[in-house]
């Protein structure tokens, strides 16, 4: 007993994240199962380019949901860093022959100036800062369109991609089938990465200033950092997203940028549940099968779409992935207390 | 007793479509995917076109179908967004609907002509105008069946010169790039005539105030006004501007400004404004004649411009069809290319080096007509003179 | 002769709004020492508490931690030199696991053990519950032991017996004077109940409308008649 | 000139008073941010419209008023009362679904085509002003705005609800505590918000058009004004309301390429330098 005692704190967490790995690992290697079986076993290429899509903006609802996780924080500017993103793949493209750097440098260049950002405009409480961000991406919207020259302006802008990027034919890219599995990869290595990540004292720390920002500094945490990092990971998040859009449909308009988009998938994310890294991922797949099937039957789909978003959010306060988490919590409960 | 009234006419019902069924067999059906603005900024010019390609399908297979063939037709929201247009149109598309036709926004005709060729698809474009539908990012599967912004500037100076005493003119368009490049086209043509442009103001898209730029307006030396704004900023201004005696003080030009849609949704506030006109009913064609007269019958009014464009869409895609005698995107289009279309604006070229149909254009003035509101043709633009010669299309 | 105080205010101002909270409050704790402080409500109490631990800005006087001056330092440093302090309104972080939050706590700080403090104020076995599953007084507890982490040379508590039982305030009086004897921490005691104050106070300090009214030993302030006719002659 | 077009910042101004005082109100008091609030404004217009078909503007104008109080109403009794306990993500987002709600009732009911509402002929017209012909009805909105200013000035000030209405503001909790009935309360002033968006929405008519898309464009404007103001502070948005109008009438003559971006770069600018905007405090 006394043993354990000299450091047990250390200890603890240790053998805490030391039996996380193999089950992290465990799930990442069924996720990459599902994406292949579905790659396989769907054939309609009209499902298939609907999931893709669904694969892009869970990507980008991943990196808003992250925003909201560990930083409790609603932004409704993220398409700014999802259409920047497009934008300066495209531009970049068109300079050079090596997309792969400069999707790298993209990424990483909206996470320096997200991270700026994020150093000034985090102190905003609340959903003053929802609307702060609403007014940055607003701002680069009508930039966007306004411009001329490279942008094409609010023409939006096609991308004239070289045959290989990362390697592989820009084909594979541009097929859904294929483009499916390399999107899904990546959301899957992004969870993963991000769950890693919250495994250090970098979850803990972001999540107790998301819970109570005063106390963090009376226990002896500077907040700002952590904020501003949380902000630049779920920018970078989400222009992975955007640069993967651009990849695949090799166009980009302004309307990427518009704060409705943003809207669209802070709905993704609250309806999938951002209290997981995976839920608001789930939103967004089922956001778009959903709109498809019932757009297919009636012109109402707004209407109904409405009326569904207030119905789950009322019945599941912690969105789907929040329901599903319970329901396994009971099972798991009903049968322990069997056995 | 009722059950077999319901019996008979159950069977009278698959009869009928099995009869269908068999004359469609004779000859794979023609399928069009009608992607259109249902929500968002372009919904009332959606709503307009929509109805006008129905109304061209309907037509076609109540004669019985096209050259053997029916008419299928699925219709989807783009919600005036090209990710949204790009997404209905795939989806379309690798459905096997292939013809597709509709959007209005011009960046999501340019963002489905990208795709054509991956889906395996082909588009004719009926209410964009951006020039770059058949300039630097035209191709073989895009056609262009509508005015396009080149067409309609083209026959501005013609007409400032023959038409407008005015010696100065004031500039209002929104502040991106269309506004701005027919601001400068309406310029260069004024100075080319030894006229003035004295003020030209730009208003951000969305703005629905425009009284501090009707107060710049008035307060110019301008005896006329060249307008260039879209929609719902259009419709806001020409009710201000009726408001604030502008309409009566200036003469107002438009460049997409008199369109039914802006006058039915502003009262009278659109009387007397003059602008680019691209369809009205009095052309007199014998296609255009039948429309007109085929449209009364249904709807008990004449069609408007949006829905004219609509209704030509179809008709490219259709005799397209005809032509090749295939539903085959790439045999459609290489029959379309070149090829001499009966329209309503009468016999008309579809360019084999750009895409674009080449037709006649129009200025008119909002006159009343039978104690109803509408454009009215003041002056025709031939063909030759509204259609400038293809650009940077490398077909 | 001079002594390094634990903790020394000198002439501490806050003004906000144009009011004077408190206006030039001296104040000197020694090692080990435990510092009541009353006053009626409005007093400047948690002003006071909020000056000392960086938490509003003073407008004149200066502060000093063992010595040194810690005037011009925000809480974080503060908090890293020994100056630590509990709330009012509990300030805990009630969707984390107990146990992650008290192990966060003891991450910034040198050789600081959590468990050991979980188990001094009787949490160890909530630590597996998140805090909003516990009950008030546990959660009084906890933001007590989320200052108390890294054994603090100065603990300000403000108003910790609040919404505790009477068993429950006897047991953390009893916790404070050891902590005091034993780890030679020094407390600032804001309290309402006066019994507890006299109770386990070294001296205590009276505050009125922001000024110092009175200072000393608990038997001198409840002989004082300036305080009797203040405040204990309308609580007491 | 310059007289004229702070005039007509003054006009644009006082519309988007009234349409975030409305905001304000339903904030202050329940602590929701009304994404359906431009839905009511366009609801109040179409009303207005219909009713002024058959009996004319002013009608309209009370059928519309009166029609979103009552909506205001079931707003709150039905929804905002319920939800109360959740926290505000979930509430801002039932009512972003209730905005596509109504916007989907909109389009079913009235079709998609803009419509023109009429001003009354009474108000129709001009007068000489700054040597150039101003429109009556502007004037008339002026009016209004101030008259909802002063209505609701004087209400908030002497009233006992007034009174109520400013503590809950303030401080919910404590006003609770002190036994105030604030769900009695708050059908009541959810309803004079939403009947102010509506009046917003009729008064916007004749210079506006209707369309189903009408409210997400004030939507926008409305809430830069609000959060320039302080979340839940009347004098801010006052205040915030008047410095736009004029931002956007005197940019549009000064500095015309930068228009667009001004009401965004003005709401960026105060947050920063202060946090909580205009009327809030630094911290």
């Amino acid at each position: 007993m006394s043993a354990t005692l000299t450091a047990p704190a250390l200890d603890g967490a240790q053998v805490k994240r030391a039996s996380r790995l193999p089950r992290l690992l465990s799930l990442t290697s069924v996720a990459v199962a599902v994406g292949l079986a579905v790659s396989m076993l769907v054939e309609s290429n009209t499902v298939m380019s609907l999931l893709t899509q669904a694969v892009i903006y869970a990507v980008f609802a991943l990196g808003l949901g992250f925003l909201l996780k560990q930083n409790g924080m609603v932004s409704f500017g993220h398409a700014l860093f999802f259409g920047l993103s497009g934008y300066l793949v495209g531009v970049g493209a068109s300079l050079t022959g090596s997309v792969g750097t400069v999707v790298v440098l993209t990424i990483a260049g909206i996470g320096f100036f997200a991270f700026a950002l994020a150093l000034v405009i985090v102190r905003v409480p609340g959903i003053a800062f929802g609307m702060l961000t609403l007014a940055i991406g607003q701002s680069f919207y009508v930039l966007v369109s306004k411009s001329r020259g490279v942008t094409g302006g609010a023409d939006g802008m096609s991308i004239e991609f070289p045959p290989r990027v990362f390697g592989l034919e820009i084909g594979a890219f541009q097929d859904p089938a294929s483009m499916f599995l390399i999107s899904w990869l990546a959301l899957v290595a992004l969870v993963l990465a991000l769950s890693l990540l919250l495994g250090t004292r970098f979850g803990p720390l972001t999540e107790a200033i998301r819970e109570n920002e005063e106390r963090v500094r009376f226990i002896g945490f500077r907040t700002l950092l952590p904020r501003a990092v949380v902000f630049a990971i779920s920018a970078m998040v989400t222009a992975v997203g955007g640069a993967l859009s651009a990849l695949y449909t090799g166009f980009v308009s302004p309307e990427s940028l518009h704060w409705s988009v943003s809207g669209t998938v802070l709905i993704m994310v609250v309806l999938g549940g951002s209290r997981t890294l995976w839920g608001p991922a789930v939103g967004a797949v089922v956001y778009y099968l959903f709109r498809d099937y019932v757009g297919e039957h009636t012109t109402h789909w707004m209407g109904i779409f409405g009326v569904s978003l207030i119905a789950v959010i009322v019945l599941w306060p912690a969105g789907i992935a929040g329901g599903v988490m319970h329901a396994v919590e009971r099972i798991k409960r009903g049968s322990g207390r069997h056995a | 007793m009722k059950t077999r009234r319901i019996t008979n006419l159950l069977a009278a019902a698959v009869l009928a479509v099995a009869s269908g069924a068999s004359l469609a067999q004779a000859k794979e059906p023609i399928r069009i995917g009608m992607v259109t603005s249902q929500s968002g900024g372009f919904t009332a010019q959606g709503e307009d076109s929509l109805r006008g390609m129905q109304f061209a399908v309907d037509e076609a297979n109540a004669s019985g179908g096209v050259a053997g063939r029916r008419i299928e037709v699925q219709i989807g929201d783009d919600e005036s967004t090209p990710e949204g247009g790009r997404r209905v149109a795939e989806k379309f598309a690798r459905s096997g609907y292939n013809l597709l036709v509709g959007p209005i926004a011009s960046s999501i005709s340019l963002a489905l002509g990208q795709n054509l060729q991956r889906w395996d698809a082909l588009y004719v474009s009926t209410l964009s105008k951006s020039d770059r539908i058949t300039g630097d990012s035209c191709n073989m599967r895009m056609f262009q069946a509508n005015h396009s912004d080149a067409m309609d500037l083209a026959i501005v100076q013609p007409w400032l010169k023959d038409n407008a005493k005015e010696k100065r003119f004031a500039i209002l368009a929104n502040d991106y790039i269309w506004g701005r490049d027919s601001a400068e086209s309406f310029t260069k043509a004024a100075q080319k005539l030894g006229k003035e442009v004295e003020l030209s103001v730009f208003a951000p898209i969305g703005t629905k105030d425009f009284a501090p730029y009707i107060a710049q307006l008035k307060n110019s030396g301008a005896e006329a006004v060249w307008v260039a704004l879209v929609g719902r900023d259009l419709i806001a201004f020409a009710k201000q501007a009726a408001e604030f005696g502008l309409t009566t003080s200036k003469r107002i030009i438009g460049h997409a400004y008199i369109m039914s849609f802006v006058v039915k949704a502003t009262d009278s506030a659109t009387d007397g404004v003059w602008g680019v006109l691209n369809y009205a009913p009095e052309i007199d064609t014998p296609r255009n004649k039948a429309l007109v007269a085929a449209w009364r019958k249904k709807f008990g009014r004449d069609p408007s411009e949006n829905e004219v464009a609509g209704y030509s869409g179809i008709q490219v895609i259709v005799q397209g069809v005809e032509k090749a005698d295939s539903v085959k995107p790439t045999a459609v289009a290489s029959a379309l290319s070149g090829a001499t279309l009966d329209t309503v604006w009468g016999p008309a070229v579809m360019r084999a080096e750009d895409h674009q149909l080449v037709k006649p254009n129009y200025v008119g003035r909002v006159k009343r007509v039978g104690g109803e509101l509408r454009p009215v043709i003041e002056t025709a633009f031939e063909a030759s003179i509204a259609t400038p010669a293809p650009t940077t299309c490398k077909l | 002769m001079t002594m390094t105080y634990a903790l020394e205010a000198k002439g501490l101002s806050v003004r906000y709004g144009g009011v004077t909270a408190n206006d030039g409050v001296s104040m000197r704790i020694a090692p080990g020492e435990i510092r009541g402080l009353i006053g009626p409500n409005g007093a400047g109490k948690s002003t006071f508490i909020d000056a000392l631990s960086g938490r509003r800005a003073t407008a004149a006087g200066s502060v000093h931690l063992a010595g040194r001056d810690i005037t011009a330092l925000g809480v974080v440093e503060r908090r890293l030199l020994g100056l630590s302090r509990s709330f009012q309104r509990t300030s805990i972080f009630p969707g984390m696991r107990i146990g992650a939050q008290m192990e966060l706590a003891a991450s910034k700080i040198p050789d600081a053990d959590a468990d050991e403090v979980m188990r001094e104020l009787g949490l160890d076995r909530f630590a597996d519950r998140h805090a909003n599953e516990i009950g008030y007084g546990d959660q009084r507890r906890l933001d007590i032991a989320l200052a108390l982490v890294g054994r603090p040379s100065v603990l300000l508590l403000d108003e910790p017996m609040a919404g505790l039982s009477i068993e429950e305030s006897m047991k953390l009086a009893r916790h404070l004077r050891e902590l005091a004897r034993h780890w030679g921490v020094s407390v600032l005691l804001v309290e309402h109940d006066m019994e507890v104050v006299f109770g386990i106070s070294d001296s205590i300090t009276v505050l009125e409308t922001g000024k110092l009214l009175a200072e000393g030993a608990p038997a001198e302030i409840r002989a004082h008649p300036k305080v009797r006719e203040a405040y204990l002659g309308s609580a007491a | 000139m310059i007289g004229l077009q702070i005039l007509n910042g003054l006009v644009y101004g006082s519309l988007l008073m009234i349409v975030a005082s409305g905001l304000v109100l339903i904030y202050g008091l329940r602590r929701v941010v009304n994404f359906a609030h431009g839905s009511l404004f366009m609801l109040g217009a179409y009303i207005a419209y219909a009713a002024a078909q058959q009996f004319g503007f002013w009608v309209g104008l009370v059928a519309a008023v009166s029609v979103l109080a009552a909506v205001g109403f079931c707003l709150d009794r039905f929804g905002f009362r319920l939800l109360q306990d959740r926290d505000p993500l979930t509430v801002m987002l039932v009512t972003f679904g209730l905005l596509l709600v109504f916007e989907d009732v909109v389009q079913s009911v009235w079709g998609k085509q803009s419509y023109s509402l009429a001003a009354p002929e009474s108000l129709a017209g001009t007068v000489e002003l700054f040597g150039s012909p101003f429109p009556v009805y502007r004037l008339v909105i002026v009016a209004a705005g101030l008259a909802v200013a002063a209505a609701l000035v004087g209400w908030l000030r002497h009233s006992r609800v007034g009174l109520f209405i400013r503590g809950a503001s303030t401080d919910p909790v404590t006003t609770a505590m002190q036994g105030v009935n604030t769900d009695r309360l708050s059908g009541g002033v959810v309803a004079v918000g939403a009947a102010l968006a509506g009046l917003a929405g009729v008064v916007s008519g004749p210079f506006l058009s209707l369309s189903p898309t009408m409210g997400s464009d004030i939507l926008i404007d409305s809430f830069v004004v609000v959060v320039i103001g302080g979340l839940g502070s009347f004098a801010g948005a006052f205040v915030a309301a008047m410095i736009l109008g004029q931002v956007q009438a005197l940019g549009a003559v000064y500095l015309p390429d930068l228009a667009a971006l001004l009401p965004f770069a003005l709401m960026t600018a105060v947050l920063v330098w202060r946090p909580s905007g205009l009327s809030g405090s630094r911290t």
